[in-house]
Parts: C-alpha cells; structure tokens; sequence
C-alpha cells in the first residue's frame, strides 16, 4: 500500500497545523459527534454573520484524518453562504464514498481533494466525514439549511 | 420462468447423495425442519475462512475491511432477496431469536417504563394491564411461548384467533379478538404444521386500524415463494436461514425503519453502543443496536450463496414446482385408505409441508417404517401442540418438500405407507 | 509437554498463507479480536453439512438422530476440554448472548415476580430496589452494558470495584463495593485491553460470602491457557468459540446445575418446552431449557474438531508458548522511545493481549502505518470505553498473540511502530 | 434396516393387547410423563398391599413402543416385591442405554429383552423409557422406594 496516496502531504499538515480550531464564543447551535468504534469525537459550533454567512468552531480528538477534516472544513467553508456549504459538503460526502473511484473537483472542495486517497479505506471514511457529519447536524440545529434541505 | 430440474439440481448437494438404513438411496421430505445445503453455500462459507476472516466493523486492518464489506455485502444481498433495504435486516441465530427481539421490546420496554428517571420508552410498546397481544391457534412454539413470556411478566392478556376444521386461519372474530386494547398482532405466514397460507395483510390491516404493531412469522414462506416484504403489511417479519439453503445459526428480523428505531435494544453489549460510560450507555441505530457482540460472520456470506442460488433457481418457478408437487402428494394421499390429511385439502393457499395421520397407527411408527425404507419424514407435534389439539390428535407425520424433491419421493412415501399400514396389520 | 511449534502450526491455517497490502505476508496480531482457523474445524463443519445435516433433537430418522449423536456429543467434547459435564454448558451465538442470559434471568425473574399469580422466582434473581449489581472498571462491553440495562429495568444500583495504576483490579474495596445487598457479581476474568489476570477465585469467593451470584467472563482464558472450571468459583461463566479457533456464530454458558434449574427460561420457543398450550407451558431442563430454537448445529461440529486441536497442542504448552512471547513483546517494547504499555508491565498474571499508546500519534495511524506493513494489529476502545477513561486515552493500539504466532511477529510490529513515528516525524 | 429387528413379535403383541392397562382406584401415587418432542404420554399409579408388593396402574397414548413398554413393566412388576421393582427398572433402563450392545437377561427382565433392538434407535429409547421412568417418579412419590436408591 501507498501510505504517501492516503497520507497526503496536505493532510499531515493540517493534522500538524489545524486551521480555526477554537469554540465559538456564541454559537446558534453546537453538534457533538463521536466515532463508537475508536471514541474520536468533535464538536463543531455555528453561527452566522449580518448576511448569512457561516461562522465555524469545532474542538475534538482524533486521527490525523479527522483532524485534518476537521480543519480543511473549517477553512473552506468560514464565510460560505448557506448554499455553498451545502454544495461542498455534498461533494465531499460523494467522494467519500466513491470507494476513490472519481476524479473530485478542486474548484468545489479546495483542500478536501487530499481526502480521495482515503476513499479507498472504508474504515477511515468514518473518521474523514466525521466533523462533515456534525456540522450537517449544527446546521440544521440552528436552521442554517439550504432551503431545498430543510425540506427534504 | 424456467422450471426447476430437480434431478440436476439434487446433484448440487453433496448429502442427497448418501444412502441411509443399510444402502437405501436417501429420500429427504423434511426440509421443513431444515433444508439441504448446496455446494456454493458450504464453498462461500470456507472461503470466507480461509481469506478475510476477521472481526467486523472493529478493525482497521485489510482483513477487517475486507470482513466487513463481505459482512455487509451480505446483508444487502439478502435484503435484495426481498425487495428490503440492507438497514432494514437485523442479523439473529435463527427465527426464534428474531421473535424474542420482537417480544422482548415489549416486556423491556414496560420494565423501563416503570423505572423512574429512566428515558421515556414508546408508548406503543408499554404493556399497561388491560391491554392484550394476538396470536393464532396454528403458531410454531416459537412464536406462541415469547408472547406468553411478555404477557407474564406484564400481565398483559394473550388472545389468538381461531382456526377452522379445514385448517384455515377462522376471521370471523377478527375485529372482536384484537380491539383497542391489542397492542400486537403476530402470525403465522404459512404454517409448519398445517401448511395454511394466511391472509396476513388482512389481518395486519386490522392489527393498525387499532394501533397494534404487527409482526409476521415467515419462517416457511420466505424460503418458498417470492417475497416482496412491504406487500405483508408488517411492521416486523422474523425468519431462518437454515430453512432456505442457508447455514445453521443464523435468522433474520425484518423491520421498518421507524419501528426498529423505536424499539428498545435486547442483547447489549460490544458493537452495538454508541457511547458507554460506566453510569450509561447510548445505543447506535438499527440494524446495529440489534447486533450485540461478534455476529454469525460466516454465515451471513454463506446466506448470500444461498439466497443468490435461489434467485438463479427463480422464486416463482420455486413457487410453482412446489404447488405442483403439493397437488400431487394430496391427490396421492387422498387415495390412500385411512389416511386423512390434517390442514387445508385443497391445493390453494397451501404451501408444501402437509400433515397427516393414519388410522390405527401412530406418527412415530409410521416415520419409522419410513425411515427403513430411506424416507426421511419428521412425526410429532412439529413445535405447533396446541394446533395437535385443536384437531384432536398427539401427533401427525408430516412430509415437505424443497427444490429437490420431486413426483418419485411422493411415491416412494406413499409406497412407505402402505407398507407400514402392512407391517402393523392394519391394512 | 512439547513446545509449541509455530512455523508448523501455520501452515494448518489457510489464511496465514495470504499476503494483504500488495502483496505483503500477513502478519496475524489480532488474535484477541477473533482467531484464525484451522483446516480441521473448517472440515468437520463441512462434513457435517455433506453428510448428516438435519433437525437435531426433534426427527425420528437416521440423519437427525446422526445430526443429534453429533451435536451432543459436540457437547460432551467442549464440557470435557473445561473438565465440566456435558448438561452444564449451554449453546448461545456468542459470549455477549451468554452475559445477557446471566443478566436477563435478574431482570425476567424481578419481572415475573411481580406479576400476581405467575409461580414464584427465586428470590436470587429478583431485585428490590436498594440491591446492587458489581461489575470492574476494566469489563468488555458485554459484561457492562447488559447490567446496566438489568439494573435500568429494575431499579438496582450498579457498582465496581475500581482499576489501579498498573492495571489490575483494586481490591481494597472489595468488601465495602461487595455487601449485604448484593445480588450479582461479574467480572472477567482475563481483560481484553489490558492483559490483566484477575484473582476471580477471590472475588467469586467474597460473592458467595454475601449470597450473591458469581459470574465470570472467560473469553480471554480459556482461549489461552489451561482451565478446570469448577476451580474459578463462579456460577456462570461465558465465552465464545470464535476467539479459540472455532467457527463464528458460536458460544458457551457454563453453570452449576443448580443455578441453571433456579434461572428463569431467557430465549423461548421450540425445543426448549416440556409442554405447551395456549394459555401457558412448561420448560424442559438446563440445557435445554435455554437453546431455543434450531441450534448452530453445525458450528457445535467445527468447535469440537477446535477443542481437539488445542488439546492436542495442550492447553499448557498454550500457555507457556504465550507468557514466553508475551514477556518478550513487554521488552521490547518498553525499549521503544514514546511507547507507554496500558496495563501490567510485569509479565506476572497477565496475557497476550498488550495495548499500548505511541506518544503524538492516534492509535488509528499507528495502526494503518503497521496495516500498510502487513501487520494487523486493533486500535480503538476494544469494547471496554471506560477501561480507556480510566487511563486517560481515547484509545490505544493493541497487539494480540496466539499459537500461530512467534518473535518474527513482534518483530514486525515493533518495526512498523518505529516506521510510525518516522512517517509521521514524533521519533 | 431390519424392521423385525426392532418392533420384535413381543412388542407388537403387547402393542395390541395392552396388559394392565387401567387406573388404579385408590393410588398410593401417581406420575404423569410426556415426550415432549412427540406428545406421547402416560400415568403410572402405584399402591402396595398388606405384604408391601406393588399394585399398578398405567393409562396413557403414544406409539407402539411407549406403549409395548408401559404393558410389559406392568406385567413384570405387578405384585413384586420394592426391592425387585428397582433391580428390573435398572437393567431395563441399563439395556436401553446400552445402545444394544449387551446380552440382556430374561431371568430379570422378560419380556422386556424384546426391546434391545428398539436401543440402536436414540430417539425411540425415549419412548420405551417412557412408563419406566414415571413409575420411578410415582414409587418415590409414594415412598415405595428400596432404601439404598432412597438416600441417593
Ligand atoms: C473479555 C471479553 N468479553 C466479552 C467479549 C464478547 O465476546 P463476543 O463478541 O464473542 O460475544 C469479548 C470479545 O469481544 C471479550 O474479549
Ligand atoms: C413457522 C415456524 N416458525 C418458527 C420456526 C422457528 O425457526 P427456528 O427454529 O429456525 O428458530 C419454525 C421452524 O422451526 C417454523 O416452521
């Protein structure tokens, strides 16, 4: 196996050097998600500015791979209207679950392309969508849905 | 529909290819109890073994990835067999454990309910006295006895719906037997004993007019004709693998996502937590919260062979060769002096287990004089006594056939029974 | 006693034979997850399908009275492998369904009793609010939650006897956690995560001082090393077959004959009634009493031709073959740079489960870097969460030996950490 | 397989002409027994006169093996003494259990050595134990025991 193919440089350093990992002094609404079979967990917090925007927080413990998740999502998604959110985090979820057999967009998910190499380890899916998954949850917590979500 | 070979397909069973009873061919009409198992069962099972054996969504290693892929795989498969969704299948040891889940949610959920500062339970699984479950008078013990279980440790009141001298499920009482007080419904698909077909949408249809929950025992029918669960109009269907090809040790509950969602857990333990602090635990959802510790790992992959050969054999063309031979073996029977079948008559909504009794003899002698002759039959109550009852006798013997069976196994049974009627003078 | 031969060993488990990760040997260190298995069981499991699978315990003809001859005298082999008789030990799927039986009997006979009009339980099993249950802070999931939910439905208080430093059970208190109140007292006996033997002898003894039931989780010892049951002190004790070579879908509930008469029936169904009517039956006796339902025939097979092939390695040869790669895996472990062993460091009273934490790194990476290497060893809480609270981490990486591993596979292990560390710069 | 062998002339006779087949008035004791894989059963009742021999009773339904048995115990054993009540029950229970591999002796059993086929058959020696072993119940019931099978 290609360690370097799933360890991808851009996520060792994120791992090492997280981006806005920090709580939220006010947050609209938090989500704590834990990952049962190894007790990584991750609190993510949001909240939202005078035009909507996003605005992130998460804290928690865990693999390098949910770690750095965990901060490629906070730095892509800091400011993003709801409906980008929403448009990245489904095309993260999708490459995740392409068993690392699609090509992903880098306009779309930025860093998060470093993840496809992890596709390929379904026991490792669960720590990368992990803080992907809470965030999903703190968002509908605080009605911070695209419309088309909220519905569904 | 391409129908069934069963000459070609009995060479696909090692055992079917035995002799019993001093060199006597085997004549196997007990799949009832448990059928045979094809070649591919028995080489996906070892197969597993000998290449991915390892612990299942625990492990981090190929091994455990590639165990758990084939674990799920399996489920998928075997949810597809019946037009389910793979987290709509619950994994159990057999039939019998899937309908002990289903009673045990009552019985937990009434216990936990009277505990306070416990979390709420559902309502609609809390037992308060008055209130009462349905059963029929034609259930295998094992979906008889859990449900006497749950009403004693709740005092809730057990009901069952009649059945009629021909063998059919009696619904004129239906709408007075469950009422508003009934809190389940669980029934017999087809029964083991009689080989009855019910109506089980009716009476499901009845079970949620009243707000029952409604639970299906699908233990002979799932195996022989095709399936599509929804259509039972069920909130939980319990069957066995062992019946259906599969290997021994593992069953299946069936469930929609909203009830298994709202029931209480039953076996705890590893896998099936979400947080476990030493105070408390958290559970995680369905099908998971049911699969307390290390799961039947083989067997599952070994299920898959098995629904994967019948669906290649095709359920339908399964339904009509069986329907066939089942009009077959009643006509033959129905020319035999002193032999009165004990179930339906007709050959409509009949399935292929048929029981009968011989004047003057009783069941065990007649399986043995059987038995001599290579002609493996089960005699008993065949875990139905109080449907004995209700026809007035101890015992019956009972024939049933599967995919390999055909009109020369009728007969050589038939032969077997004059020889007995013979043995024992009573001829 | 001959030593044991690992080399030659291996080559009876077709599995080891593989290679994972493009195209590496793979090295088996997870062992205490679920064990490897040898050509012989996979062969007596498939000799029971191909040549006398049938009903067990119910048909009259000769392959269910061969497939009842097999099953039972399965029994006979796995009670004589823990010097026990055959009518103590009772099939269960695995020891999580055998914990829940010890711990459903509490629940189902509090329960019943107090239900007007059911027979009276034995007042051992019934609980009156201000009892208590005792586990340990290092129990498996298995032997904590179904407590849990025993004391949740009753209103019983749960309690443990606490976890020292260096990993072994804390005594001090045992008499102020055991008392007059207590009604039942489970506790494994060799841990999962830590490797600690525990003085069960003791504890059971202290059980027995106060009245209370004393169970025992073995799943961890009598896999590996010799142990005449009746020496533990316990009451019940449960494990599984998959963790000793046998097949999966498989476990084991010893009892004294006494205790298992006093239980209250837990699975109900067929095979396991002395007669049944509508209104209420009565239960045949332990062990059948608690096997409902068609068995996992044949994985009882598989797990005789199991206990065979560990008898005749012999149980210490076992034993010695793992305390001697055990203390060896300690060295060098403890010569790692970052490397801090969770549990007994000493190699005194303590198996060949090793968990251990590499300093700046998550279990999860150290374990794929070692995967990556062909070494597969289980990272996470291994079912034991609060085992994990107690230490401070969130979870740890654990190697685990068995009898078809040697020095070559610490080896590997202790070059994958070090590669670990070097992958991700903490050397 | 050699019918005759199992369902020997004897049993068949006594099969159809059930000996002693009748309850008795006034029982000491009674045992009722059943196969609960078949739903065979019967009721042994037993008494003792002046002399303290063994007065039965049985009534019951089953196979021709269950019942062979019941009529053959009750020929053998109606007016024996306690003592040799047990001596015949054990070595007819002994034969069944002996698979059919031991000569057994007529001086003791009578008829009951017709059965000694019907112990190559595990799942009938269920049905020929039958009577024995609720008459062994209804003796220890009425305390018509030999005083050394008391104490065990
Ligand atoms: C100490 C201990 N107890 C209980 C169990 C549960 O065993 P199983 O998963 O086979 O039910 C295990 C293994 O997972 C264990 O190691
Ligand atoms: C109708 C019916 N229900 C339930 C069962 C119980 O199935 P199992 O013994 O596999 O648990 C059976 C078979 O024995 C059956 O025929």
């Amino acid at each position: 196996m290609d360690l370097n193919g799933l360890y991808q440089d851009i996520i060792l350093d994120h791992y090492k050097h997280p981006r806005g990992k920090a709580a939220l002094d006010a947050p609209l609404a938090s989500a704590h998600h834990v990952n049962p079979t190894c007790g990584d967990e991750v609190t993510v917090d949001v909240a939202a500015d005078a035009e909507g925007r996003l605005i992130l927080g998460y804290q928690g413990q865990g693999c390098s791979i949910s770690q750095a998740s965990a901060s490629v999502m906070s730095e892509l998604l800091e400011g993003a209207s709801v409906e980008e959110s929403v448009k990245v985090r489904e095309a993260f979820v999708a490459m995740m679950h392409s068993q690392g057999n699609v090509e992903p967009d880098e306009d779309v998910i930025g860093d998060g392309v470093a993840f496809v190499g992890v596709a390929k380890y379904p026991a490792r899916v669960k720590c990368a969508l992990l803080p992907w998954m809470a965030l999903q949850d703190a968002q509908i917590k605080a009605g911070l849905m695209a419309p088309k979500e909220e519905t569904r | 529909m391409t129908p069934l070979d069963p000459a070609r397909i009995k060479r696909d069973f090692p055992i079917l290819e035995r002799t019993v009873r001093d060199g006597k061919p085997l004549v196997y009409l007990d799949s009832a109890a448990t059928s045979q198992k094809p070649r591919s069962v028995l080489d996906a099972e070892r197969a597993y073994y000998e290449t991915c054996n390892a612990a299942v969504h625990r492990g981090a290693h190929q091994l455990a990835e590639e165990a758990t892929e084939a674990y799920e795989s399996a489920r998928a498969a075997i949810a597809g067999f019946i037009s389910a969704a793979p987290s709509e299948v619950v994994y159990t040891k057999n039939a019998t454990e899937a309908l002990n889940l289903a009673a045990y949610a009552f019985s937990n959920a009434t216990a936990l309910h009277g505990i306070v500062g416990n979390p709420r339970q559902d309502p609609r699984f809390v037992l308060n006295s008055g209130d009462n479950i349905v059963v029929s008078e034609m259930e295998h013990h094992a979906n008889l006895v859990p449900w006497q279980e749950a009403c004693a440790k709740t005092g809730a009141q057990l009901r069952w719906l009649p059945v009629s001298d021909d063998g059919r499920l009696d619904l004129a009482s239906l709408d007075t037997v469950i009422d508003e007080r009934t809190k389940a419904v669980s029934i017999v698909h087809q029964s083991n004993l009689l080989g009855t077909i019910n109506p089980v949408e009716t009476v499901m249809a009845r079970a949620h007019q009243v707000g029952a929950l409604g639970v299906v025992d699908a233990c002979q029918s799932i195996p022989h004709m095709p399936v599509r669960i929804r259509e039972l109009g069920a909130d939980l269907v319990a069957w066995s693998g062992h019946k259906m090809l599969g290997p021994t040790g593992i069953g299946f509950l069936w469930g929609t996502p909203e009830v298994l969602d709202a029931m209480p857990p039953f076996l705890t333990g590893g896998s099936m937590i979400e947080i476990v602090e030493m105070e408390r635990s958290t559970y995680a959802k369905a099908p998971q919260k049911f699969e307390a510790g290390t799961q039947m790992v083989a067997q599952t992959i070994g299920m898959r062979a098995a629904v994967e050969y019948l669906s290649a054999l095709g359920m339908d063309a399964i339904a009509a060769h069986e329907h066939e031979l089942t009009g077959y073996a009643l006509d033959r029977l129905d020319a035999l002096d002193g032999v009165t079948v004990i179930g339906p008559q007709d050959n409509v909504n009949r399935g292929s287990a048929i029981s009968f009794t011989v004047d003057g003899l009783h069941p065990h002698d007649v399986g043995q004089v059987l038995d001599s002759r290579g002609v493996a039959v089960r005699v008993g109550h065949h875990c139905a006594w109080p449907t004995c009852r209700r026809f007035g006798v101890p015992a019956t013997t009972r024939l049933s056939t599967y995919i390999y069976n055909d009109r020369s196994d009728i007969d050589a049974a038939v032969s077997g029974i004059l020889a007995a009627q013979e043995f024992f003078g009573v001829s």
